[in-house]
């Protein structure tokens, strides 16, 4: 075959290359544009990670500051939401006690994400008796109903807050698995999964290269409504007693020192429930915008 | 009894309306059906071919798609100012459309019979008895064996040959005027492909409906269709008998679709090609609508659309190289 | 069929045994010594060791595990901590409570569910839909004990038409069915509505369309059959939540079901109790899941072919 | 075509079998086997295109991810230069697949959508370290050359290309590695005529510059008849008639290819044969029928093809047929 001597500006593919990344953000942010739910769950998501990141810089009080002849003052201009029965000022408490919900959450989906995605990828790509046995163990997981499994790993570990952490994203953890088996073993019966086993790629740059950036998608998506459903697990267990300890300004353990006051200061437990309230409708609207513009089959 | 006109269709246009602009799916399609006579519309995927058919019975999804202009006549009703009742009256029973894809045209969760056996109940009053002895009838009629048994299965229980051919029944039911085939072979093999035409055109000779048979696939259309309307971006660029166009295509593009197929009976070299892709939808250039990539263009077809004309006897085509204005500067015929 | 449901019923073998080693391990995970805790503290050392050795906690593992499994066969799941009664007659009083609260939960669940999300969808980005699917995204963001104590406040101490707590008559029963059974609506009305909107799209529809029938009974006999069938799976996985969420309810409510039992013995750290509780949910989850995927498998016999 | 190594086969199949177990279905019955391929055997000689045409279900695509080994077949030998590849460890196999490369039919699933066309090629001759990285660069530009296509496109992903187009990356990325083999997998299946003529001059001129042989796979019998030099039919995991496809093409024996032959709709009149319609359905690879599998649908079928399996035999030293009444067919 004849050499074939090719001259080609460099500058060309540069600036092709440039453009390419330019136009494809821009095809990504106009879709994302387009569905306003997606971008007021993330106004919402942001707004709280603002308070998260300094909210206790603007807080008025000290959250832990006891002054039992201001309790239960109802809200005013100098404690915007109100004193507990303690007399401490609601609303720096509720600043502070972001972080530990939003914390928490984030904990907990990372945990639960990061094992559950890699064990969904081994079962997935490989199948056969892997799959059966991760399986199987995803199935005994799963036949705990709701958030028993994480009641019971607190109850043998210990109410506090980073027990809650850990038992709320163990139980997310075969939510993630399940759904990254199902689409890895989608993406691995496309034929550019083959294509690139014909070149002689092994499975390890299979995996890291043509199948995980495939199936992110759907992984952010789970993890969006996911981080939805470990704020409200971890509220839940702190309401229960079982998380957080007063007095301690977690959102969970504040609603629920709140409950015994509903007839008397019932913004005790209003202010700390629309917190949590909002922040999980964020997260929700997120990941129902995200999955609107990221799944083609969800695409008109 | 040929010259009966059932179906007319003028200036027909179907939109789509998307943030990306408008796509011109279907621009001024124009044609004429005779009673017992086959029409095949052929064109290359995006062509519009399929939105016409769907149009017909105002079957396209709406939003996005509208039909915005046209008449669709069918013995002198013009289907497109009925209410949405009287065309409901028409749909399955005067004139009546089978699918591309006959795993997912058939509701999964009833038996075939009785989605036969509806269409009759609906449009001719029968008994559920008397309409599913009707169904088993009808599918005893496409050549399906064991007829009572297989009434009462489920889709997933037939092959995909067995569910086009109860779609041709639950089509036929009614014995409609006009049945639309749209690409009713494409998903089967070719020795089921033999059957299934062999089965329409039997039908055909049975029922005397006539037919609007939508294809890619030349071959198809050169042993079922009378004549052909070729499409192109949404518009119909040649139309005549089909004999005359497979003899002699007067379009550039109809010359080179038919050329660019392997001949079974003939060695060649190298195939001869289309160079280029169909423009977009969404921005169809000013003039002709193959100018780009038509090997005879000249400035006139960059500038000026043309329209469809008559060429000779029922022999219509969209090029400027038929024009009067052409014929002062070229000689003609130059395909 | 029978296949099935006989290969369903081995597959739950595995999954009780299981469950029950979870169960079981939870004892394990203490951090410290077992025997000290079941004897509570301030426990001399001889009691320690005395319960050490009839609970046969010095034997290896695999042998505890198994008398475990072979205490629960014969209904043993051993004795409360504190009140020193069996577990099962605990139980025995606890569970038709919250089996009473469950099944009205469900059925607003699913009642309201599909009402909701078959009215959405057939009428698409309609006022009506759009209010309902707004009501129901606030259902699953909302957390259930805190849309509890807010009806608890509308409804008892505002309004006073409920009573605020307890379990006495059928008015007791009405706001923790709703608190229960809301977040299991909404996402059934999502589902309901995503699936029909799937299913109006697809091939066969328009082929009925093309056929001539009319709109109702396109909706009726050819669309909503088909978008049941992955509605019926979330249902299946609602009685989840639903046991689950039990625990939550029944504490904003005081109503004296498995759930607060189980909240109450992890407070005073009654393990038995709690191995018991979330053994006893765990089991009637496997169950209601079989029976579930047995449905599931009637309404789409499509399954597993190719 | 060359002459040299006329003789030597470049890849040989023999007895190759591909069966999938599948979940019983019934409490009692039997586990069932689909026999996708059962027992093909075949040779390719260097430079030339051999194609393989059969309707759905005929196993044709499962050979030829058999011999890449993309399903492990149940037995059989391939021999690529005489090396089995069945036999081959994971790693030699990773080597191995360096001389075969397959363009697959669907232009959208076959190009991983989020890497540029950049990527893909700079990773193929990375893996088998076919071109030191210094001259990928060139290398690259080259590719995109032999296949037409611009090269600023090796910035763009695959979703801005058209069907075509994305054929063409698919070649690039097969041709980077320096095959001597090539399976075409229904490559030119999806594509409309008017494109589907470019990807076969393409094709045939990529061939003839680059000394390729070909593995052609398909169900379209035209195309088939334009590429190949030689043609294999099967049916139901089978290979029921191969031959040099003049032979084939203008005196087919198999009673199926003829009926094959007969259904494909043709434009010129002059041309048209009288068709064979064939009874019923293609049976299910679950369970095919004994003796012949085509005795269910064949027209002079006899006791003899219910009981016995014909064997591949020649014809002419060109051509061979299985099926007991060859000769008196024709």
């Amino acid at each position: 075959m004849e050499k074939i001597t090719l001259t080609v500006d460099h500058s060309i593919l540069t600036n092709a290359r440039k453009a390419a990344r330019k136009k494809n953000r821009a095809r990504f942010m106009n879709k994302m544009k387009k569905n306003k739910a997606a971008v007021a769950g993330g106004i919402i998501i942001a707004l709280y990670l603002l308070i998260f990141l300094i909210g206790p810089l603007l807080a008025p009080y000290d959250p832990y500051d006891v002054q039992l002849e201001q309790k239960l003052q109802a809200p005013s201009l100098e404690h915007l939401m109100g004193t507990d029965d303690k007399g401490r000022d609601i609303f720096s408490r509720i600043l502070y006690g972001s972080r530990l919900s939003i914390g928490v959450g984030f904990s907990a989906v990372l945990f639960g994400g990061t094992i559950g995605t890699i064990l969904g990828l081994i079962a997935g790509y490989y199948g056969k008796w892997i799959d059966s046995i991760i399986s199987r163990i995803l199935d005994i997981m799963l036949a705990f109903p709701g958030i028993l499994l994480a009641l019971a790993i607190v109850s043998a570990l210990g109410p506090s807050l980073i027990n809650v952490t850990i038992a709320v994203g163990f139980f997310s953890i075969p939510m993630f698995a399940r759904i990254v088996r199902g689409s890895t073993m989608e993406v691995k019966k496309l034929e550019y999964i083959d294509a690139v086993k014909t070149l002689g790629a092994n499975d390890f740059t299979i995996l890291a290269k043509h199948v995980f950036p495939n199936i992110l998608s759907p992984i952010i998506v789970q993890a969006s409504m996911r981080l939805a459903t470990a704020i409200l697990s971890a509220a839940g267990l702190s309401f229960l007693g079982l998380g957080a300890q007063p007095p301690s300004p977690e959102w969970g353990a504040m609603l629920s020192s709140g409950r015994d006051f509903i007839f008397t200061a019932p913004y005790m437990a209003m202010f700390p429930g629309i917190m949590i309230s909002i922040l999980v409708l964020g997260f929700n609207l997120f990941g129902d915008g995200l999955r609107d513009a990221l799944d083609p089959r969800m695409k008109n | 009894m040929k010259d009966e006109k059932v179906l007319e269709v003028k200036n027909l246009q179907t939109y789509f309306y998307s943030s990306e602009g408008i796509a011109k799916a279907v621009d001024g399609v124009s044609f004429t059906l005779h009673k017992g006579e086959t029409l095949g519309i052929v064109g290359e995927s995006g062509c519009g071919k399929s939105m016409t058919s769907l149009s017909l019975l105002r079957l396209v999804p709406s939003p996005p798609g509208k039909i915005i202009n046209g008449e669709i006549l069918l013995n002198n009703t013009d289907l497109l100012k009925l209410s949405d009742e009287e065309l409901r009256k028409i749909r399955g029973n005067k004139i009546s459309m089978i699918f591309q894809e006959p795993m997912t045209s058939l509701n999964p969760v009833l038996t075939v019979g009785e989605q036969i056996a509806e269409t009759i109940r609906l449009h001719q009053g029968l008994s559920r008895k008397e309409a599913w002895q009707k169904a088993v009838e009808m599918i005893r009629l496409v050549g399906i064996p064991a007829p009572e048994k297989r009434a009462k299965q489920e889709p997933y229980q037939l092959s995909g040959g067995m569910r086009q051919r109860i779609m041709i029944a639950m089509a036929l039911a009614c014995t409609p005027d006009v049945l639309i085939a749209d690409e009713p072979t494409t998903a089967l093999d070719v020795t089921i492909q033999a059957q299934i035409i062999d089965i329409i055109r039997n039908l055909q000779q049975q029922l005397g409906m006539s037919i609007i048979f939508i294809t890619h696939d030349l071959g198809v259309v050169a042993e079922i269709c009378d004549k052909i309307a070729v499409m192109y971006a949404g518009q119909v660029v040649e139309e005549g008998a089909t004999d005359s166009i497979f003899a002699k295509p007067l379009h550039p593009y109809t010359n080179g679709l038919i050329q660019s197929l392997p001949k079974l009976y003939e060695d060649q070299e190298e195939l001869s090609t289309i160079h280029g892709t169909v423009p977009s939808t969404y921005d169809y250039p000013i003039g002709c609508r193959y100018a780009e990539r038509c090997p005879f263009a000249t400035d006139l077809c960059h500038d000026q659309q043309p329209d469809l004309m008559t060429v000779v006897d029922d022999k219509k085509v969209r090029c400027w190289m038929y024009s009067e204005e052409w014929q002062g500067k070229h000689l003609r015929g130059a395909v | 069929m029978t296949l099935f449901i006989l290969k369903r019923l081995a597959q739950i073998i595995p999954v009780t045994l299981g469950v029950t080693l979870v169960v079981f391990l939870i004892m394990q995970m203490i951090p410290g010594d077992p025997a000290i805790i079941l004897a509570g503290e301030g426990a001399s050392t001889e009691t320690v060791e005395e319960l050490r050795e009839n609970l046969g906690l010095n034997k290896p593992l695999y042998v505890q595990y198994g008398e475990y499994v072979n205490d629960l066969l014969h209904g043993d799941m051993g004795h409360s901590l504190k009140n020193k009664q069996p577990v099962l007659e605990e139980i025995a009083t606890r569970l038709p409570i919250t089996i009473e609260l469950a099944f009205y939960s469900i059925l607003i669940t699913i009642v309201l569910g599909l009402i909701a999300g078959i009215i959405s969808a057939i009428r698409p980005y309609s006022i009506i839909d759009a209010s309902f699917m707004v009501v129901a995204l606030l259902g699953i963001s909302l957390p259930s004990f805190w849309l509890g104590i807010l009806l608890m406040y509308v409804f008892s101490v505002q309004l006073q038409w409920l009573p605020v707590a307890g379990w006495d008559s059928a008015k007791h029963i009405i706001l923790p069915a709703i608190t229960l059974g809301a977040g299991g609506a909404a996402i059934v009305a999502r589902m309901t509505r995503s699936s029909m909107l799937d299913v109006v799209n697809q091939d066969y529809i328009r082929t009925a369309k093309a056929k001539g029938l009319k709109g109702y009974v396109i909706i009726a006999k050819h669309a909503l059959r088909n978008a049941l069938i992955p509605v019926i799976t979330v249902v299946g996985l609602q009685f989840g939540s639903l046991l689950g969420g039990t625990v939550l309810v029944e504490s904003v409510f005081a109503v004296n079901g498995l759930g607060r039992m189980i909240v109450d013995a992890i407070r005073t750290r009654d393990i038995p109790v709690v191995q018991g509780g979330v053994l006893v949910a765990s089991l009637i989850f496997v169950v209601i899941n079989l029976a579930v995927d047995i449905m599931y498998r009637l309404f789409n016999k499509r399954i597993d072919l190719n | 075509m060359t002459t040299k190594n006329m003789h030597k086969p470049l890849l040989q199949v023999k007895d190759l079998k591909q069966h999938f177990a599948l979940k019983k279905e019934k409490l009692f019955g039997e586990k069932q086997v689909v026999k996708a391929v059962d027992g093909v055997s075949f040779d390719i000689m260097p430079g030339e295109t051999l194609s393989i045409v059969g309707e759905s279900g005929c196993g044709k695509s499962t050979t030829g991810r058999s011999i890449l080994r993309l399903d492990e077949p149940t037995a059989g030998e391939v021999l690529l230069f005489g090396k089995n590849l069945v036999e081959m460890t994971k790693k030699e196999l990773r080597l191995a697949r360096k001389d075969i490369q397959i363009i697959f039919q669907d232009p959208y699933a076959s190009l991983n959508p989020r890497r540029t066309i950049r990527q893909m090629l700079t990773e193929a001759m990375s893996i088998q370290k076919v071109v030191p990285p210094a001259q990928q660069e060139a290398r690259m530009l080259e590719l995109m050359s032999f296949v037409g296509l611009r090269p600023e496109y090796l910035e763009r992903y695959p979703h801005e290309f058209s069907g075509g187009q994305r054929q063409r990356i698919g070649i690039a990325r097969a041709l980077a590695v320096n095959p001597k083999l090539i399976i075409c997998d229904e490559s030119v299946s999806a594509l409309d005529v008017s494109i589907q003529a470019q990807i076969l001059n393409l094709l045939k001129k990529l061939q003839r510059e680059l000394d390729l042989t070909f593995l052609f796979i398909s169900h379209d019998l035209s195309v088939v008849r334009h590429i190949s030099d030689r043609v294999m039919v099967m049916y139901l995991g089978k290979v029921v008639e191969i031959a040099d496809k003049h032979s084939l093409f203008s005196q087919p024996h198999h009673p199926y290819t003829k009926a094959l032959f007969s259904s494909i709709p043709i434009i010129d009149k002059e041309h048209r044969k009288e068709r064979i319609l064939l009874k019923g359905d293609i049976p299910s690879p679950l369970n095919p029928p004994s003796g012949c599998s085509f005795h269910t649908r064949c027209p002079f079928a006899t006791d003899k093809c219910k009981a016995e399996i014909p064997n591949l035999r020649d014809i002419t030293p060109t051509h061979k047929v299985a099926c007991h009444f060859a000769e008196n067919l024709v």
